[in-house]
């Protein structure tokens, strides 16, 4: 493959082609959409805009559809309850702080679709992309966890899907070094071709060693650093590549690039080790992770969270394939990619600390003055834009709600009142056997056993407990415990109520190991949102947990959407996967799950 | 002066810190090595993590054997430097050639985390001498590759000379020929196992207090 | 009986993890003149006569590559 | 420039369970007619000309496969 002679698509090539024609749709855009980027630049969109302004305005990085409800979760968030907050919605990741200055971070977030098309690189980039968001938040990530979701065993997916998944999830995070402690695994017909893969990570900090995205102070530096940037994870604006483009497999052009992305835990490990030791020495200003959107989104994000404007030059970025399109470079998700703000003088000392880490790191761009980001390739102009309006200014839906009165109602008539009972010892026997030998009820240790629980020797409760428990402060015991619950059976019945119950169930299970709740994160899967009915139950399911927080005082502070998950038309079922994080003073004192004292102690019975 | 015992750090170890840690509660002093220093820093005796070298990638511990520190720890190893070599750590040592055989996928092909019973074959090496034969001791193993090969005649040298130093107490649940989870070269100083005795230092974190032994046994062998 | 070869290679636009740390440990260890090394599987089959072509490819792209992310060739030895 | 394939195989003695995995998962998906399955490694560099085989053999048998439980073979393309 050679040096391709693509022709660069720059912002005065745009101005000069007013009427070239765009293939926005494939890409994703409305049609009113594409108008409103044309409305804002005052011109059509380069390609490498039309990439940016694609992916970002996308569901799942814009929140389109979900945005108005999750509004709802700032409106119930009290004084009290910000108190102990230091980073909420909108940051990369929620951070609370648990006393004796330190602080927490953690979040969940999906993985479903990429883990069903490849399950083990699906998941495993799923585990990776949450810790990479915990890092960007200052923090050492210090445990994950996995709620998982399945179709049927003898489903026809499932015996493919399933074991990847876990590989992927084991795989990815034992080689990061970062314990399991926490998850579910849960069976149901609805996830036959839709497996949900959510991950979990925490982290842990120094409340003044917290750090923000943002890009500001004219003339500091824009560091990539991480891994190269190559063709995976493209996708969909795989339809910009030209026809004229050669690829490998000869003469057919690029036009179905794959979309799923291969990670390197060890890549990401060593990126772990070297962050921490950037922050360390105050080398940081601001940071921001590549994750879905890869650069389109790192840079739009950090420089609409700055003071001045931005420019980046993509022919600084390290790429491991050749002849890459200035929107594809920005497209690209390649995994374990980092970017930092770094003030001039610091920037020697900064790419020390990467050679050390075997880290390549590269002066990419700067901050500027002004407002705009502007983005250069091979010497030309390809992205001149407001930031803002690619992050954080994107369309903004009031879809249709409404609740589907027969089905929802026939739901609930057919109540558990009518089913048969065990009448007789050997039917009740053979009911228990049944419930034993049911994979909802079954022990998980094929699933944890594949996960390390031990490494970094802070562990102090895993799987099999309530929730899993990590000492933070070695001097003090100082320690988190964490927790994730949904009965999503419950959810289907009643969105609101279900959605409580699963914050209930977590709340427990973190109360129940000796920790104080302080803080909820969210992940909250669900089918099309152009369907209606499940707008209702997400709008249902948003506002019964965010009451529900209010009514604990303990805030939701970050979280993820996922919408589109459905098998043909049948939506899953609602799914808001619910994670608790509790502080716990001393985890000598931990509560064990179990029973751990002698004979004769009497068992008592709690609640209702 | 305490006795210094050092923990080396490869890109990609996941344990030095649990390892030092150990070290410390054994009452030694934790020094650490850098993969890319020619350099043991005068100390009394060496740790090699587990974890996953380099990714693992090619094979487990197969990049990390070249690194600029195993010169220098093969080197010393033969003059008697106790060096210990725990799940990646044993790894590394079997393609360092400091001790025979290799370590292979498990048998059932899954990454394994599991406490687990080791029996004490040998209480006569640099780090087991604070054992008794026969020992059970409840201790995590942790890995992917973690079945130990060696052809029939290394084999059976190895249990003719006693060189078996840890057995799984029920049938390997990796597949690991004759139950071996860790052995010893010729002169007892170098001892690798695929079990985690630096996660069996406290009942707080730990399945047991069982594995502070290895710990401990060094620092007798060193002041004695 | 006959003796059939696949190799499994990661695609060519799929990051080759494996193949990236064999090319920078050839560095450290001062192997000079190894520009690149790719890393994929091999597996060796024993056939029956009566299996054709089609299916060999089926079984490949099936059981011992992932067509999303791998490329692979089959040789009858 | 030259490509040179390198075909690691684990030794007949030492038990294969990935083959064995893929064998087994045959039966599984109704293919018939495959009796065994080996799994090994294969790589693929890209060699400057003057590299000689005895180089190559020894890179081979040093780092991309383990003597111990491995055997390989060395194939200018
Ligand atoms: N995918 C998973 N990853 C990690 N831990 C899990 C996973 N699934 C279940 N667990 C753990 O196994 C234990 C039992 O899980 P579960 O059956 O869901 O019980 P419960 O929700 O009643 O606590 C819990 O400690 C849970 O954290």
């Amino acid at each position: 493959m050679t040096q391709s002679q693509v022709p660069v698509d720059s912002v005065k090539h745009a101005e000069a082609t007013p009427e070239q024609p765009q293939p926005f749709r494939e890409l994703g855009l409305k049609d009113d959409e594409y108008a409103r980027i044309r409305e804002i630049l005052g011109r059509r969109p380069t390609d490498a805009e039309l990439a940016m302004y694609s992916v970002m305005w996308s569901e799942h990085c814009s929140y389109k559809s979900s945005k108005v409800h999750l509004r709802y979760f700032g409106e119930t968030t009290t004084e009290q309850m910000r108190s102990t907050m230091l980073a909420g919605i909108g940051e990369n990741a929620g951070v609370v702080s648990v006393g004796d200055g330190w602080a927490v971070t953690f979040k969940v977030e999906s993985h479903n679709h990429p883990s069903y098309v490849e399950p083990y690189q699906g998941a495993a980039t799923g585990v990776g992309g949450i810790v990479r968001d915990i890092m960007a938040m200052g923090a050492r990530p210090i445990a994950v966890g996995d709620p998982l979701r399945f179709g049927p065993l003898d489903a026809d997916d499932t015996g493919r899907v399933l074991p990847g998944i876990v590989a992927g999830v084991g795989g990815y995070g034992n080689c990061l070094g970062l314990p399991n402690v926490a998850g579910e695994v849960v069976f149901d017909p609805s996830y036959a071709g839709n497996p949900l893969v959510n991950a979990l990570c925490v982290g842990a900090l120094k409340t003044e060693d917290l750090h923000l995205a943002f890009a500001s102070g004219t003339g500091n530096k824009i560091i990539l650093f991480g891994a190269t940037t190559g063709l995976d994870g493209i996708g969909g604006v795989s339809v910009l590549a030209s026809e004229t483009f050669d690829s490998d497999s000869g003469g057919t052009g690029r036009k179905k690039l794959p979309s799923v992305q291969v990670g390197d835990p060890f890549t990401e490990k060593v990126l772990i080790e070297c962050c921490l030791e950037l922050f360390a020495a105050g080398l940081v200003v601001g940071i921001q992770d590549l994750g879905g959107a890869g650069l389109s989104c790192a840079t739009s994000e950090l420089a609409s969270a700055g003071d001045g404007g931005m420019h980046v030059d993509l022919d600084a970025v390290p790429l491991r394939a050749t002849g890459m399109t200035a929107a594809e470079i920005l497209s690209s998700e390649s995994q374990e990619r980092m970017c930092a703000v770094v003030t001039p003088e610091n920037v020697e000392a900064f790419l020390a600390v990467c050679r050390r880490w075997d880290t390549i790191a590269t002066v990419i761009g700067e901050v500027t003055d002004g407002d705009r980001l502007v983005i250069t390739s091979r010497g030309e102009t390809v992205v001149d834009v407001p930031p803002r309006t690619v992050a954080h200014e994107g369309p903004v839906y009031t879809r249709p709600v409404a609740r589907d009165d027969a089905k929802q109602d026939a739901l609930n008539a057919d109540s558990p009142e009518t089913l048969p009972r065990p009448e007789t010892p050997s039917e009740l026997r053979a009911e228990i056997l049944r419930m034993a030998a049911a994979p909802n009820l079954a022990s998980r240790s094929w699933v944890t056993d594949q996960y390390d629980r031990y490494v970094r020797g802070n562990t102090v409760a895993a799987h099999g407990a309530d929730s899993g428990v990590v000492q933070v402060d070695e001097s003090t015991g100082r320690g988190i415990a964490v927790a994730t619950d949904c009965n999503a059976r419950f959810v289907a019945l009643d969105p609101y109520v279900g959605a409580q119950l699963a914050l209930a169930e977590a709340y427990r299970n973190v109360a129940t190991s000796g920790a104080v709740p302080l803080a909820v994160t969210d992940c909250l899967n669900f089918g099309s949102p152009e369907d209606p009915h499940v707008m209702w139950q997400f709008e249902q399911a948003v506002r019964g947990l965010a009451d529900g927080c209010a009514v604990l005082g303990t805030p939701v502070t970050g979280g993820n959407v996922s919408f589109y998950n459905q098998t043909g038309t049948t939506a899953i079922l609602p799914t808001p996967v619910v994670g608790v994080l509790g502080v716990i003073d001393d985890v000598t004192t931990a509560v064990r799950s179990g029973f751990a004292g002698a004979d004769g102690d009497a068992v008592v019975l709690l609640g209702t | 002066m305490s006795t210094r015992v050092g923990v080396i750090t490869f890109p990609g170890t996941l344990d030095d810190v649990d390892a030092a840690r150990a070290v410390r509660r054994a009452g030694a002093e934790a020094v650490p090595l850098w993969h890319g220093d020619h350099d043991l820093q005068g100390v009394d005796a060496v740790v090699v993590p587990g974890g996953f070298s380099y990714g693992d990638y090619l094979r487990a511990g197969a990049i990390a054997s070249l690194a600029p520190i195993m010169t220098e720890v093969v080197r010393a190893a033969g003059r008697g430097l106790p060096v210990l070599g725990i799940c990646n750590g044993f790894q590394i040592l079997c393609e360092a050639h400091l001790l025979p055989g290799a370590l292979v996928a498990n048998a059932g092909m899954h990454f394994l985390c599991r406490d687990l019973e080791l029996t004490v074959e040998n209480a006569q090496t640099a780090w087991t001498r604070d054992y008794t034969a026969g020992d059970r001791l409840t201790i995590p193993l942790k890995s992917q590759e973690g079945r130990y090969v060696a052809d029939a005649a290394t084999l059976d040298e190895l249990e003719g000379e006693g060189r078996v130093v840890f057995r799984y107490a029920e049938p390997a649940p990796n597949g690991s020929t004759r139950d071996i989870a860790g052995i010893t070269d010729a002169a007892g100083n170098v001892v690798g196992l695929m079990p985690h005795p630096e996660h069996a230092t406290s009942e707080l974190t730990g399945p047991s207090a069982d594995g502070l032994g290895l710990f401990t046994s060094v620092l007798a062998r060193v002041t004695a | 009986m006959a003796r059939v070869v696949v190799d499994v290679m990661p695609k060519p636009e799929i990051l080759d993890v494996q193949g990236q740390a064999v090319t920078r440990a050839l560095g450290r260890i001062g192997v000079s003149g190894v520009s690149g090394v790719r890393q994929g599987k091999h597996f060796e089959l024993d056939v029956e006569d009566g299996i054709d072509d089609e299916t060999l490819h089926r079984l490949a792209g099936s059981l011992l590559a992932n067509p999303v992310i791998e490329d692979w060739t089959v040789t009858r030895l």
